[in-house]
């Protein structure tokens, strides 16, 4: 929380040219470019979701495919039948998002560590199935295509173009990071942060944990739900496969290379994780998934800190799931806690 | 009713199976708390193993089992080479290096091996149909209620009662007392990679004829031995044991019993157990910070 | 016996430690006192080998152990006694005391001053009523005993004791202080973090105050002993240029009303 | 004209880029193999050209599906600009990509995967559509087997369309489904890798054969399990693709006696099968299979149109050409493009796995009917 | 009777076959000073734990104020006025002293937005230097030392501003000076706070406590005037047997 003046100032600035960068992306390079990272920022978006609740919350999680399918059927159903208003599709993302995860909550937030790990993969594989097999909404595993054009806001021209799409998508990415940066500042980020190091502390200090918890992960899964309506506009096509497990492992693997207890790592690690495949699939059609596989190892080595902050973090959580104690820092002894969970 | 006994039978011995499967993933990951992503590779290497030496003699099966055991020992033994390296040790970070070794060690192998399903041969003695209370039944399959057998029991009194498996358990909770009391923590984990990729590779050999090799074995055999190793609470291998049989009745009585749910059945059942006792234990808040 | 010349450690970039010497001789009680954070901690761990010192050395019986491997130094024949106890949570107090007598240090002990499990169980007789516990089920003075019945079973020729008296009841701790005298007569080296002078005075041969990480006294204990009152000063005043840990308002009448009892 | 640049790219003069899809990697790396295989055979036996223009053909990896289908289709046409596509393993790929070529307006000549879709106009598949194994082998089931079958398929859209080919045309046909319900039995896929509890239900439902579709290594667990099954001695009829191409191998003794259907089989009599499996067989071991036929008649769809679309073929121009192509000479025998769903009309065989010299293979027995579209 | 803030009636947890408390009847008034002492492993921790709420009991009842919190859960506790410091310093390693302050005195402290500055960061600020930790609180929890940390849990307590205030060796590690300071903060408390207090520092026990309660083997062995305790007979007894 606190940031000394002169790195905010550099942190700004940083910021504002990443932003313009971003915005004259498509005047910069060809359509298929263009096309790929406006998916690519949609993902990014899913590992925000990710981040929230894997850095910040201390739930590492597989299984945000659930809310984002849910996003992405509930705006691609609108777009079929009757809402080409992109402010009302998002909208209706993320309560699809939301409600989803307020289904599963009870699933999700007694558990930790590897323990909601499995729990989410389960929930991921159980709605892809389940997407797979409702065909008159979903298409079943075929997918569903053809979607009128989106006009972002009443009166708006529709958006027809890559370049424009990519535009779209990379306002509401813009717009849904910053409400969560700006909540992650009040003392909602305090909280869960606390909650990540310590929850029975947290209990005895007077804290609803629970209910914290609950509240992040129906956040993440509102933000996971306007990413998934995001995706039917910048592909122009949903299907089973996009929420499948392979993305989910991709997303949390890239939010761990972003280092992020910090949202904006997990933006860039997500995004960097999927370009790379993407680009890696398209340049060496083949020996992409070794080329990734190597990268992964790469980055773990070259980017120690990246990956340390998010683990050092986590590594507590991760070992109280079986009841552990957290690893002790290298210097100082950390308390042995005991625990009725292993009697 | 009789209907229903053959899957009974058949949930045990793929449970059994699991679990020989499952067993190195619930050594290293289950009693030594290192996520090993890269587990299923190491059982694919045991089951190319078997695809490529045995040609339905014992000799060659036993051969293929020591080269097996051999060939995944060493591969274990290289990720925790490639794991020593790094600084932090936490389970994300594992988890990123082993899925990349997952993904490339895959790709290798099936650039030595070609993208085809492999057929594995076995001993005609084996290779056939028993009659198992009147049905007929794989006698293969009933191999591993031995295999299985054996590996619990070793795993079991290799974690509790020798020294050892004292100190895995030790390094899981503090690896730098472990160092003070004189004992390299990193060679611990070496022995534990190799000792995990030695089991694997032994399931490979064995499990091919049944989880045979291919480009998705990999994947099969890491999901359900995550799957088993979660389930049966981290750590405890009489609880994997019990898990493995769970999700092998699962897979095969409930889905005889329920088949219009059987997409949904194994993974339904995981979350609700996962949940259902994450929640008994927290509610009575399990943990104290004394 | 153990030697520290010229000590520098710290965490993450910031010095903690600054150029540390101290020298404890075989058969030698060093007692260490120094305010909170003042880095006696640090001090312990870099010398076991936990934390890697930015320059010095430290000599453990004429071995350099400077930057070696925890487990290395330990098979030099040091055994810690670690702030905080650091127990294993899932191994049963049996089975700490079997693994740590199983460890194997360099060099050989006389069997009579050989440390066996049912020694250290007549010397901790609460232990061998917890022998079926896990760590994680101990109380604090349980937890305790069982880190410092751990380290002696590795058979030290040096023993680190960072705060073992923390959380013993009053009796228990003049025992483990009995412990400590006993130990260093039949020749043992020992450095010894204590908070509570009196106490440190007890069985110290040698007394050392560290403070913001440097050493600002280092006396022979009789010495002390015979005129407290420097040290208790230096224990008490605080450095102007204090960063985290500025001096207290009420200084003036603090030593006497805090250190007896 | 004077759009030779157009849709040219920035290939040598005369040189024609045409984009080839398919899995390279992932599961179904073994299908994708034999789909470019195919395709580049066709050009190394024509000189690497097509309608007389060079090619260069421009691979991507498709992965295993949807996901990374759809950049790597979105590279060939937005960047490449390819002036065709070809291949495509998985009907959901082609789903996932049939936007991006409806913006491009770039034909499409797959090879295997064909979802519906609601406007083929750009869309040609020289393989077939899923529906139609089962509807050629319906009949002859109802007149071989005395009794009811059990139909049994894997639960996703391929298995679906497959199996509903079948049964629709089996009821069609008089015949009468083993099936408890009357409806097919689902499997999980792709998770299922023990079938035995469904051989439990088909052994209770008295069945007199089984009908099924599988694939990949689900085709390679069903066939070794139901050899040791208690149904072991019940006919198994399939879709081609349970013992087609290297499955077969891994299947082993298993897959003995098994009858499929299939537009194709490599011990066909016709001069063009004559040297295609000749053609084959020295660049690789083993026969070819239907995979790699039917994306060696995709390049040779696009040889004749891209032939009769003129000096510039534009992607409009090859479309129209590829409309009034007419009979193509295969070696699956002569076919058609249906005018209605642009998939072929073709003849279909009874195959079934005997004895070949050492190894196992797919013989024909017998003709089945001539349907498609 | 209406003085009585906790009231514990045959409080017992078990173990297996270890009773860790036994049938424990507890009772302190409002304001009280009540120090608990005894030999290692009597049950102490486990007493401060039930009353907490960290863990349930397998018998007996427990009132705060009249109110049965015996099924309560210690979030509830906690803003019921209970507050507490740990045997092992317990705090949120990634989070700035003065966050860790703030977060604990946050459920207590209900404010508007525009009221946090004067209403919570600069109490809480205050009580860091009350406890003897200063410099703003801005080091990270993760980089203070063993008693700094106790330093920062009391605080984090106080920020809580319990009614009964449950300290497990609150003395345990701190040096000479810090245990000084301490003794003037719990002095200086006001009598609204009543004060459970578990410590093996006799000295300070006799100096801080208005009434002390022996434990033995989970079982209360006395209760009684620091005086009446340093004479008794029991106590000492409970102690020797400890040490065997
Ligand atoms: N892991 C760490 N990272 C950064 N700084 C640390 C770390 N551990 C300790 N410090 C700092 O180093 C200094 C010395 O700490 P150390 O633990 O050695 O003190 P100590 O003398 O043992 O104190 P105590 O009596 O409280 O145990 C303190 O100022 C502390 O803030
Ligand atoms: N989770 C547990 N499982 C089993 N036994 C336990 C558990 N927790 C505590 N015990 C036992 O209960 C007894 C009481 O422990 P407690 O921590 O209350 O003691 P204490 O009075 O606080 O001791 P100390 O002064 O050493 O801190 C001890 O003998 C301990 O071994
Ligand atoms: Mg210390
Ligand atoms: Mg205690």
């Amino acid at each position: 929380m606190t940031v000394s003046p002169r790195r905010r100032v550099l942190g700004a600035s940083l910021l504002g040219v990443i932003l313009v960068v971003a915005v004259a992306v498509p005047w910069l390079v060809d359509d298929y470019t263009t096309a790929l990272l406006a998916r690519t920022l949609v993902l990014g978006l899913v590992g925000v979701s990710v981040a929230l609740l894997t850095g910040v919350a201390g739930l590492p999680t597989l299984g945000q495919t659930a809310p984002y399918a849910a996003g992405a059927y509930a705006g691609a159903v609108l777009a079929v039948h009757t809402q080409s208003v992109g402010v009302v599709q998002l909208l209706a993302g993320a309560v699809a998002g939301a409600a989803l995860a307020a289904g599963t909550v009870p699933l999700v937030v007694y558990a930790r560590g590897v323990v909601v790990l499995m729990i989410t993969l389960a929930i991921g594989e159980l709605v892809v199935t389940a997407a797979g097999r409702w065909r008159s909404v979903t298409g079943g595993t075929d997918g569903l295509a053809g979607f009128p054009a989106v006009r972002p806001l009443w009166g708006l021209p529709v958006l027809d173009s890559d370049r424009t799409r990519y535009l779209y998508t990379l306002a509401v990415v813009v717009v849904v990071v910053a409400v969560v940066l700006l909540l992650l500042r009040t003392r909602a980020g305090l909280l869960l942060t606390a909650a990540r190091d310590d929850e029975a502390r947290l209990r005895a200090s007077g804290h609803p944990v629970t209910a914290y918890l609950s509240a992040a992960y129906l956040a993440a899964g509102a933000v996971a739900g306007v990413a998934g309506t995001l995706l039917v506009t910048a592909q122009q096509y949903v299907s089973p496969a996009d929420f499948g497990f392979d993305t989910s492992a991709l997303l949390l693997l890239g939010v761990v290379i972003g280092g992020a207890a910090s949202i904006r790592g997990a933006l860039a690690g997500a995004v960097l994780v999927i370009a790379a495949r993407d680009w890696l699939t398209g340049q060496f059609p083949g020996s992409a998934p070794l080329l990734l596989g190597a990268l992964f190892v790469l980055t773990a080595y070259l980017f120690p800190k990246g990956v340390g902050t998010l683990s050092a973090a986590t590594a507590g959580l991760f070992r109280s799931a079986a009841g552990r104690r957290p690893a002790a820092a290298p210097s100082g002894p950390a308390p042995a806690y005991r625990s009725e969970a292993e009697g | 009713m009789s209907g229903y006994l053959i899957p009974a039978v058949d949930g045990v011995a793929y449970g059994l199976l699991m679990f020989v499967a499952a067993a190195g993933l619930v050594f290293c990951f289950g009693v030594a708390d290192i996520l090993n992503l890269a587990h299923g590779t190491l059982y694919a290497i045991g089951a190319y193993t078997a695809a490529r030496l045995a040609d339905g003699g014992w000799a060659t099966l036993v051969l293929a089992l020591a080269v097996g055991i051999v060939a995944a020992a060493g591969a274990g033994g290289l990720l925790a080479g490639l794991l020593a390296p790094v600084g932090r040790r936490d389970h994300l970070t594992q988890a990123l290096l082993t899925f990349g070794v997952a993904l490339a060690g895959g790709s290798l192998l099936v650039a030595a091996f070609g993208p085809e399903n492999l057929p594995v041969r076995i001993p005609a003695a084996v290779d056939r149909p028993v009659s198992l209370l009147g049905h007929p039944y794989a006698a293969y399959r009933l191999v591993f209620i031995l295999v299985a057998a054996a590996i619990a029991g070793l795993l079991q009194l290799t974690v509790t009662r020798t020294r050892a498996g004292m100190l895995i358990r030790a390094a899981v909770d503090d690896a730098e007392m472990v160092a003070a009391l004189g004992v390299s923590p990193t060679r611990i984990r070496v022995g534990v990679l190799t000792a995990a990729g030695a089991l694997a590779g032994a399931a490979g050999v064995l499990g091919a004829p049944i989880i045979g090799p291919g480009p998705g074995t990999a994947d099969v055999v890491l999901l359900l031995s995550l799957v088993v190793v979660v389930l049966g609470g981290l750590g405890s291998i009489g609880g994997t044991l019990v898990a493995a049989l769970l999700v092998g009745e699962i897979q095969t009585l409930g889905v005889a019993l329920l088949p219009g749910a059987a997409p949904f059945l194994l993974f339904a059942a995981m979350a609700v157990a996962l949940a259902v006792r994450a929640r008994g234990l927290r509610l009575p808040v399990p943990r104290r910070a004394t | 016996m153990l030697r520290i010349s010229g000590l520098r450690a710290g965490y993450g970039g910031g010095t903690v430690l600054h150029d540390v010497s101290l020298t404890v001789p075989a058969g030698t009680v060093l007692a260490v006192v120094g305010r909170n954070g003042a880095g006696k901690t640090t001090l312990v761990h870099s010398v076991a080998g936990l934390l890697r010192p930015s320059a010095g050395v430290v000599e453990v019986c004429e071995t350099v152990t400077t930057g070696q491997p925890a487990h290395r130094v330990a098979r030099a024949g040091v055994g810690l006694v670690p702030q905080g106890r650091r127990v294993f949570s899932r191994l049963t107090v049996a089975e700490h005391l079997r693994l740590a007598a199983g460890s194997r240090p360099r060099g050989r002990v006389a069997d009579a001053a050989r440390w066996t499990v049912p020694r250290v169980l007549e010397l901790l007789p609460r232990l061998s009523a917890r022998l079926t516990h896990r760590g994680n089920q101990l109380s604090g003075g349980e937890q305790q005993m069982l880190a410092i019945a751990r380290a002696l079973l590795i058979q030290p020729r040096v023993l680190l004791l960072d705060e073992p008296s923390e959380g013993l009841a009053p009796d228990l701790a003049a025992r483990v202080r009995e412990l400590v005298a006993g130990l260093a007569a039949g020749g043992l080296t020992v450095l010894l973090v204590e908070q509570h002078l009196p106490h440190a005075l007890q069985v110290a041969d040698r007394l050392a105050v560290l403070d913001y990480g440097r050493v600002v006294l280092d006396a022979p204990a009789a010495r002390v002993r015979a005129d407290p009152t420097p040290v208790e000063a230096l224990l008490s005043v605080a450095t102007p240029d204090a960063a985290t840990t500025p001096s207290p308002a009420d200084r003036g009448d603090a030593p006497d009303r805090a250190v007896h009892h | 004209s004077g759009c030779a640049g157009d849709g040219g790219g920035t290939g040598s003069p005369g040189t024609i880029k045409i984009g080839l899809l398919a899995s390279l990697s992932g599961t179904y790396q073994a299908v994708g193999t034999e789909i470019r295989d195919g395709f580049q055979l066709y050009l190394n036996n024509h000189d690497g050209k097509l309608g007389g223009h060079k090619i260069e053909l421009i691979v991507a990896d498709e992965g295993n599906g949807a996901p990374t289908a759809v950049p790597a289709a979105t590279k060939l046409i937005k960047q490449d600009k390819v002036r065709a596509l070809t291949g495509i393993v998985g009907g959901g790929s082609v789903a996932a990509v049939y936007p991006v070529l409806t913006e491009a307006k770039i034909p499409f000549v797959g090879s295997n995967g064909r979802p519906e879709l609601k406007d083929v106009s750009r869309v040609w598949v020289t393989s077939y559509l899923s529906e139609e194994p089962g509807a050629a082998i319906a009949p002859h089931v109802r007149d071989t087997v005395k009794g009811p079958v059990y139909a049994i398929g894997p639960d996703y859209q391929g298995g679906y369309d497959e199996l509903r080919g079948f049964t629709e045309a089996f009821a069609k046909a008089g015949g009468k489904l083993a099936n408890p319900d009357g409806k097919t039995r689902w499997t999980p896929f792709p998770n299922t890798t023990n079938f035995t509890p469904y051989f439990a239900q088909i052994k209770a439902s008295g069945a007199a054969a089984v009908y099924t579709f599988y694939a990949g290594s689900a085709a390679v667990d069903f066939v070794k399990q139901y050899a040791q099954s208690e149904i072991k001695d019940v006919p198994l009829y399939a879709a081609g693709f349970l013992t087609e191409g290297g499955v077969l191998n891994a299947q082993g003794e298993a897959a003995r006696n098994i009858y499929s259907v299939l537009n194709y089989s490599p011990d066909l009599d016709n001069a063009a099968n004559r040297s295609f499996v000749a053609a084959w067989k020295a660049n690789h071991d083993g026969s070819p299979t239907t995979y790699a036929m039917a994306s060696y008649d995709a390049a040779a769809v696009l040889d004749k149109a891209i032939g009769a679309a003129g000096a510039d073929p534009t992607p409009e121009k090859i479309n129209k050409a590829i409309e009034d192509l007419g009979q193509i000479d295969s070696p699956r025998g002569t076919w058609q493009f249906s005018k209605t769903t642009h998939s072929p009309v073709q003849k279909w065989y009874l195959r079934q796995v005997r004895q070949d010299g050492r190894a196992l293979s797919n013989t024909v027995v017998g003709d089945l009917a001539t349907i498609g579209g | 009777m209406t003085t009585d803030l906790l009231v514990a009636r045959a409080l017992t947890r078990r173990y297996g076959s270890l009773t860790a408390v036994d049938r424990v009847d507890l009772r302190v008034n409002a304001g009280e000073r009540h120090a608990l002492i005894g030999p290692n492993g009597a049950g102490k921790t486990t007493l401060l734990d039930l009353v907490g709420g960290a863990t349930r009991p397998d018998g007996g009842r427990l009132h705060l104020a009249g109110r049965d919190i015996t099924r309560l859960g210690p979030a509830r506790r906690s803003r019921l006025g209970i507050g507490r410091i740990h045997q092992r310093p317990a705090v949120w390693p990634s989070l700035t002293a003065l966050d860790n302050v703030i977060v604990a005195a946050l459920p207590h402290r209900r404010v508007g937005p525009g009221r946090f500055h004067s209403r919570v960061r600069r109490p809480c600020l205050a009580l860091l230097d009350e406890v003897g930790l200063t410099g703003g609180g801005t080091e990270a929890a993760a980089h203070l030392s063993h008693g700094q940390r106790r330093q920062l849990e009391l605080a984090m307590a106080l920020a809580g501003r319990p009614r009964l205030l449950l300290l497990d060796e609150p003395a345990a590690g701190l040096s000479a000076v810090e245990v000084h300071r301490l003794v003037d903060l719990l002095s200086s408390l006001p009598r609204t706070v009543a004060v459970l207090l578990v410590e093996h520092r006799l000295d300070l026990v006799y100096r801080l406590a208005d009434r002390v309660t022996v434990l033995s083997d989970g079982r209360p062995v006395a209760t009684g005037t620091p005086d009446e305790i340093r004479r008794s007979a029991a106590v000492r007894r409970a102690y020797a047997e400890a040490v065997g």
